[in-house]
């Protein structure tokens, strides 16, 4: 095994050293019975080249979105990603570290985590940041539970214009608690206001809001804030970090605490993870986060260094009664995240929000010009659009597929009610070529009815 | 040589990226969006491509990983990532997909997990594997959801989870996160679960008991078919947290000694990149009776298909969003295929070699708690030098010198001054002849040269209760 | 400009601490008429996302060896390259230094060429290696050059067997000598013992032989070694460095100076460079080697350490003297070559060449059994072999093509005398169901005669 | 921390990769091939992969780069390497080519061939490239040849080529490899070519000058028109050394100044990686009289399809394999096209203006001989610290102290204890501040801490003399 250092001989002598005069002996603690007889039922070892060979006939069997054009968003996007960020996440002694537990030979890790907390909370507007969270459902989930131990309170509103999955994760995640969960309506694909500002008491713990909403819509999120902080709940968002590169941060607007899905800076879109649940809140609620958190401080000679902090909320120190039960979080995700805001800087990021929304825009009125594709709703939107189709998009994706198009989302995976909703994401990567291309397919199909 | 923050690096006016000019019309954002929404200013810093590029690579050079040296943090099995792995998950055919791609498009996707979700089952004995938890303690949330749900489903409330007192910290608060009230269970003197005592503790209140086997002492339960008699006589489930399987890989599998749940972690058994603290993965594995309840979707095959299945009504729901850590995933699996059912129980002998062969080797210069055959890890205690002031942190500080990152350190909690060493299969004897040569040494060491340590990092000790008094989390102009 | 780290303002400021009030006038030592008027006529810039699409698709105009199955060698060769290879020469403290002038902070440069010199003596079994050449040809052209010095003589014989290339190379490099080159004529496809006896004299600075030949065939090098020997004329040879995974080293035959093209090792076959050339040569020849050489010396504690040595042969000292005129090498290929021998190792170089050994002489045997396709030459071979084709080996490469194989390289290209002579390559690489096709192939296009 | 060597690692019976078992029949290497060909033992290391990996990771610790710091050596241009340009460097669309097969069937690296041929035409004012020179000195003697070659045509023998006393020692070892005598001009006062002497040496047997433009004074040939004119006069040619090209870039071409050849060197101006000493690419232009000469093949475009030309009769014929080092030349290529003509110009710009910066905020400190705008670098002497027993050397050294490359030192050989520093466009004022300081403090410290520098490398300094003395190039058991 070329994974494996010691030889024949060093096994050899270390037995004998031990005092042992088989390998087996080493496991002469398991009780017989349990030992396995016959090898395991696996595939037998394949070598370097036949494993990469293999490897790249089952990359061969997937349609990836460099050969094929992308119009897909809902939570998993197709952002540029600069070659700086790879070139970083894999160096050797950043991906092979672990937690950094002992500070002084961690520096790197720790360092770049607290320019990351940093980062997220100059583009979130919060006050603190955690080292980050799995991904942004279980980020939300997180935030709600957080909410109830802050509130003292049991009842939670989401919105049903959150992502589908984000709202199942949360109420996944609150099973175990009495917390009890209503689904705030939405009208015109927008939360419902009226209905919030009357079922809303002081029962709420908080509510719950992402913006730009599934449906790529922005939200009335200062009125919201106010409805919510009028009864004592507090505000969680969730927020796209791409689309803060020129929207209000949730700081502006009273959000308490702000969460997203951090995959969009520099993550690659990877089928859905490792992603990065991004975490950050006001410095009053410090204490009652969840997951880790870097601190700045000074050795003996006064020089600047970084720890851990605050760690008696956490489980190895504060085991059933920590703020969360979360250990290894997404720590090289929160570091790409950390090199692709810096690369992107104050001038980059706002370009890419804005190359994103100047092309959704074109986009969505292109479609709106072809017959048979109205908006399904006429709120603002930042990168994704959602339009109602002639016929069942599944159809129409098949057509777009022909021409290397993965097109929108269907909604009714999730929205039953929305049929033949088309959920369309265009993010700065997608060419006026293939927006054209796209809307040309479109019109085909629609003329095909 | 220390490094500056970004943030002070940073100037106005520089660009770190070039980004395509807009092809097409150019409207001003205040036309497509209301001003209100808009925000005013967007405080990140500037930096050109080349100090970005130096100030990372020089952060890193503050940092040690696996590929730098031996890094034996007991418990977090902290073995080589095969360099060929790393290569296959960055390939476009495998990380260029969109999670909701058709399924008729990421045939090969599919494929990979289910055949991924096959072995695990294999490995671990259990019948059912999903591969969603994106760490071990989401695979603990998991399962005790599913545990939850399992009595919910046969109409029986159960409150109590038994945990042992070496358990992880997790453990607890993954079962608290379910409402679970946590019991803890004494070790007894050979540092197993103490079963007479668990015998008072289990009653029809007692949902699970949760244990990490071999535990964390680095020693198998001995008793583990008579624990499991004990719970699952009284309706209860065994849970074993598989962070330590790298010991029990082809030798022996948790579904076979009683358990009903199994975590593994990628990260820490199948070679995946810690990553400097994540992502990780963990899959978690249950026997038949459980499966209906595993978070959806499930990967499935049909013919020569693959399939999501998200049509399992009993299902917890979802811990996350979409399948998983896929990309961690893709590096498990390969390490599965390159390694090979012989390879598997190598890497377990191994393991459990290094780990004895180091007590061997150190258990006349440090107290040994437990001095028995142990498995992967086994833990010292400081004791004996504490005697002379020295706590467990100096000798861990005074082992950087040395050029060795310290062992995992104050855990588990019952042992006093605890050094937890886990050595991993992929160390060679004579970097396990070198490490023990350095703590011999330090064992002789004097006070004062051991509470400076280290001597030779970009910084010294750093003051802990200051960063937590004032907590400092965030540059500030 | 991304890759300028100065502002506006930091130009301004440095222009009036220079004392200067434009740009233009840093340039006021250049003459104004030869000043460029206008912008130079260069495509305008591209975005990092519009590069990497270009790029992309500049690769989709070529065909790729991961893509089709390639049998053709010739001198450059699709071996396998273990990840580990390429995982350490992206080291940016590799690639993104230069040459090791400053010792002190550049140890892993120096002794990773220490270990590569060292690799290359016990590869090639000769005395000394220095730190690599720009390819084999150049490689063989130096060590025809330095057999010149040693001997004092003006008279080579190259042996016709010897790749075309690498022949036309010398006689470029020896065009500003007075030095004449003889070529040896080749019988069966061997360089001829007979002519060599006959023809070699006292006046031979070298004899140099390529060992396999470019037919793929074992030359007599024991016999020639001690031909050229006997007339005071050094051995210089070129040799296949996979094929010394099984076969007599050079040293063990006693070439006095031994080359060859490195890229095998560890190299991607990237169109034909950058490869590496090795050099290896006689204890007593040092100091009239070509190029840098690394070797081991102390600190004033006695520590070891590494230096570049015998500087005084180099042109920054020797000038118009100097042993060679080259000063950047191929030092990330030998690096490369370092952790590829290293990787392979003892076992893994020699399986490697076994796998080649095998396979090429089972495509060998099942394309002598078809009818159409004799073997050229009948003796004995490594990886490569000849074949005669009934028909051009342009038409049969033109059929293999559509099956996605690149088929053979076909002779005439450098010997008109083979007008359907085929040069075969089978690496390890090759899987016998690639073979099988290869074959299968061949035998269709034989009976479309 | 030191590192061990390979050798001294590896041992008996370990494996560093695995092989793909033998699927055709596995013949005893004894009967494919008489016995006294096979070699009968193969003595090399034995390491296990993560041995290896830690081995090479820890020696590239040992290393500075560009990417860890500022890397000033005078007449290297060590620039930043944009990382993009690695990553198509590495696209197997572009790299898994073999350079043997069909032209149809690589267009896309024919034309990438033949574009960068065109651009570098248009950057250096010549009419004809060859992309084949794998170095700088291998585009010089490419260049020498073909003047040679040119002469011959005319049936002329020139013996003679002139190089300033400030050359790089490649221009008389290229001319003497190519049998030319190298006969030295001085420089005037100024640093440039003395006018005066150069016209007492050109004749009828002079074939060419060769001059570095700026010179590796960094100072730009002033009289440059006028030596044209001397030299075409007496019908020899131009050369230009093209090293120092990046001061010029979209600013003045060599070509418009009389220079009729011109290499490049992509791994300097065009920000290819120097990859620890190579590997580079030199290719060389030249004027249309000269362009029969190149070496074959030519890329040439035929309509929309690129060829590869091999019928150039008067060509010197090859000076390597294949066209070059096409790896790097992608690299150049895809520089090129990020920078666009107005970034080209800004190239050359920002490096001049960091230079003339540098010179200012050190002239006070530091002998300066030629007191004028300099280029892309200057030269500064150690004269006045030389007085104290401090050499360029020790304050070389003692740079790296205060975390800097030391710049390139006794090079030009005109300057008595030389410090030739090149700060290139990628660093940034900031950087450039710091070292000024740094060098600035140094020039005040005292002859021991200088001498005994560098104080907190992995070895101190290295005992040269007795490397050469008694030479020890390779491992040995
Ligand atoms: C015994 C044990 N259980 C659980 C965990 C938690 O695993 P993770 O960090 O993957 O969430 C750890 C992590 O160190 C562990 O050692
Ligand atoms: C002025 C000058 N000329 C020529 C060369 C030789 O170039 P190369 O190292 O690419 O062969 C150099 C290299 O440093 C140089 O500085």
């Amino acid at each position: 095994m070329h994974y494996i250092p010691n030889t024949d001989e060093d096994r050899r002598e270390m037995l004998q050293a031990i005092g042992l005069a088989s390998m087996d002996e080493l496991f002469s603690d398991i009780p017989p019975q349990v030992r396995v007889k016959a090898a395991l039922k696996l595939p037998a070892a394949l070598s370097e080249l036949e494993l990469l060979e293999h490897a790249r006939q089952l990359g061969a069997e997937n349609a990836n979105i460099d050969d094929y054009v992308c119009f897909r968003g809902a939570g998993a996007y197709d952002h540029f990603i600069p070659s700086v960020v790879r070139q970083i996440v894999s160096r050797a002694e950043f991906y092979t570290s672990y937690t950094p537990y002992q500070a002084e030979i961690s520096q790197g890790t720790l360092q770049a985590i607290y320019e990351y907390q940093t980062l997220i909370c100059q583009l979130t507007g919060m006050d603190v940041s955690n080292a980050s969270m799995y991904d942004g459902a279980s980020a939300l989930a997180e935030a709600v539970l957080m909410s109830c131990r802050i509130t003292g309170r049991d009842r939670l509103l989401l919105s049903q214009t959150l992502h589908p999955e984000y709202r199942q994760v949360v109420r996944t995640y609150l099973q175990g608690m009495s917390v009890e969960t209503l689904e705030i309506p939405y009208t015109s694909g927008l939360t419902d206001l009226d209905w919030l500002r009357k079922e809303l008491d002081d029962r709420a713990a908080a509510v719950v809001v992402q913006h730009p909403n599934f449906f790529g819509l922005l939200e009335e999120m200062n009125e919201i804030s106010q409805i919510a902080h009028r009864v004592g709940a507090l505000f969680v968002v969730s927020v796209d970090p791409i689309s803060l590169g020129i929207l209000q941060p949730p700081g502006a607007y009273g959000a308490d605490i702000a969460v997203g899905e951090g995959q969009a800076l520099g993550n690659e879109i990877c089928f859905g993870g490792p992603y990065l649940g991004f975490f950050a809140t006001r410095e009053q609620f410090v204490r009652n986060m969840p997951g880790r958190l870097v601190g700045a401080t000074t050795d003996s000679e006064g020089r600047r260094g970084f720890v851990l902090t605050l760690q008696t909320r956490e489980q190895h120190i504060r085991r059933a009664k920590a703020t969360s039960n979360i250990c290894s979080n997404e720590s090289l995700n929160a570091l790409a995240a950390a090199v692709y805001l810096t690369t992107l800087g104050k001038e980059g990021l706002r370009k890419v929000a804005l190359l994103c929304l100047r092309k959704a825009h074109y986009a969505w009125r292109e479609i709106a010009k072809l017959n048979g594709f109205p908006p399904l709703f006429s709120g603002t939107f930042f990168k994704e659009f959602s339009v109602n189709c002639p016929t069942s998009p599944q159809k129409i994706n098949q057509v777009l597929l022909k021409q290397r198009i993965i097109g929108g989302l269907g909604l009714k995976k999730f929205y039953p009610e929305h049929q033949n909703g088309l959920l369309v994401c265009v993010t700065e990567k997608r060419t006026k070529e293939q927006i054209d291309e796209f809307v040309e397919v479109l019109s085909e199909t629609g003329e095909q009815q | 040589m220390k490094e500056r923050l970004v943030f002070e690096i940073g100037k106005k006016g520089k660009v770190g990226v070039s980004l395509p000019r807009c092809d097409v019309p150019e409207e001003e954002p205040e036309r497509l969006i209301p001003e209100q929404h808009l925000r005013k200013d967007l405080p990140l810093p500037e930096l050109s491509e080349p100090e970005i590029v130096r100030h990372f690579t020089r952060l890193s050079q503050l940092n040690c990983g696996v590929d730098t040296g031996l890094y034996p943090l007991g418990s977090c099995t902290m073995k080589y990532n095969p360099k060929v792995n790393e290569e296959i998950a960055s390939l476009a055919g495998l990380t260029r997909l969109h999670p909701y791609q058709p399924e008729e498009l990421c045939q090969g996707a599919l494929r990979l997990m289910y055949e991924l979700g096959e072995y695990l089952a294999q490995i671990g004995g259990m019948d059912a594997v999903t591969l969603q938890p994106a760490a071990g303690a989401h695979g603990e949330l998991t399962g005790m959801l599913i545990i939850r749900a399992y009595f919910l489903s046969k109409a029986q409330k159960r409150h109590q989870v038994i945990i042992p007192d070496s358990a992880h910290g997790t453990n607890p608060a993954s079962a608290a996160l379910c409402g679970y009230q946590a019991i803890e269970v004494k070790s007894d003197e050979r540092g197993c679960v103490d079963v007479v005592e668990l015998n008072k503790l289990v009653d029809e209140d007692v949902a699970a008991i949760m244990l990490t086997n071999p535990n964390t002492l680095g020693l198998f339960e001995e008793n583990i078919l008579e624990i499991a008699d004990i719970v699952h006589r009284a309706g209860g489930l065994l849970y074993c947290d598989g962070a330590n399987l790298n010991a029990l890989l082809g030798v022996a599998r948790p579904g076979d000694m009683g358990f009903d749940l199994l975590h593994f972690n990628l990260h820490k058994t199948f070679s995946t990149p810690h990553g400097g603290g994540g992502p990780g993965s963990g899959p978690l594995g249950v026997k038949r009776t459980l499966a209906p309840f595993l978070p959806v979707p499930l990967v499935v095959k049909q013919g020569k298909r693959y399939l999501l299945d998200y049509n399992c009504p009993l299902s917890i729901g979802k811990v996350r969003s979409f399948y998983g850590n896929f990309g961690v995933l893709i590096k498990a699996y390969a390490y599965l295929l390159s390694l090979g059912p012989e390879g598997l129980r190598q890497v377990a002998e191994n393991a459990v070699l290094n780990a004895n062969y180091l007590v061997k080797r150190l258990k006349d210069h440090y107290h040994l708690p437990y001095d028995r055959i142990c498995k992967h890890e086994f833990v010292l205690s400081g004791a004996r030098q504490k005697k002379r002031g020295i706590r467990a942190l100096d000798i861990a500080k005074r082992l950087i010198d040395c050029g060795f990152h310290p062992p995992t350190i104050y855990f588990p909690l019952i042992v006093n001054e605890a050094l937890m060493i886990e050595p991993t299969e992929t160390e060679s004897r004579q970097t396990l002849d070198r490490f023990a040569e350095a703590l011999i040494k330090i064992a002789q060491e004097d006070a004062e040269t051991l509470k400076s340590a280290p001597h030779h990092t970009s910084v010294g000790r750093l003051d802990e209760v200051a960063a937590a008094r004032k907590p400092n989390l965030r540059w500030k102009e």
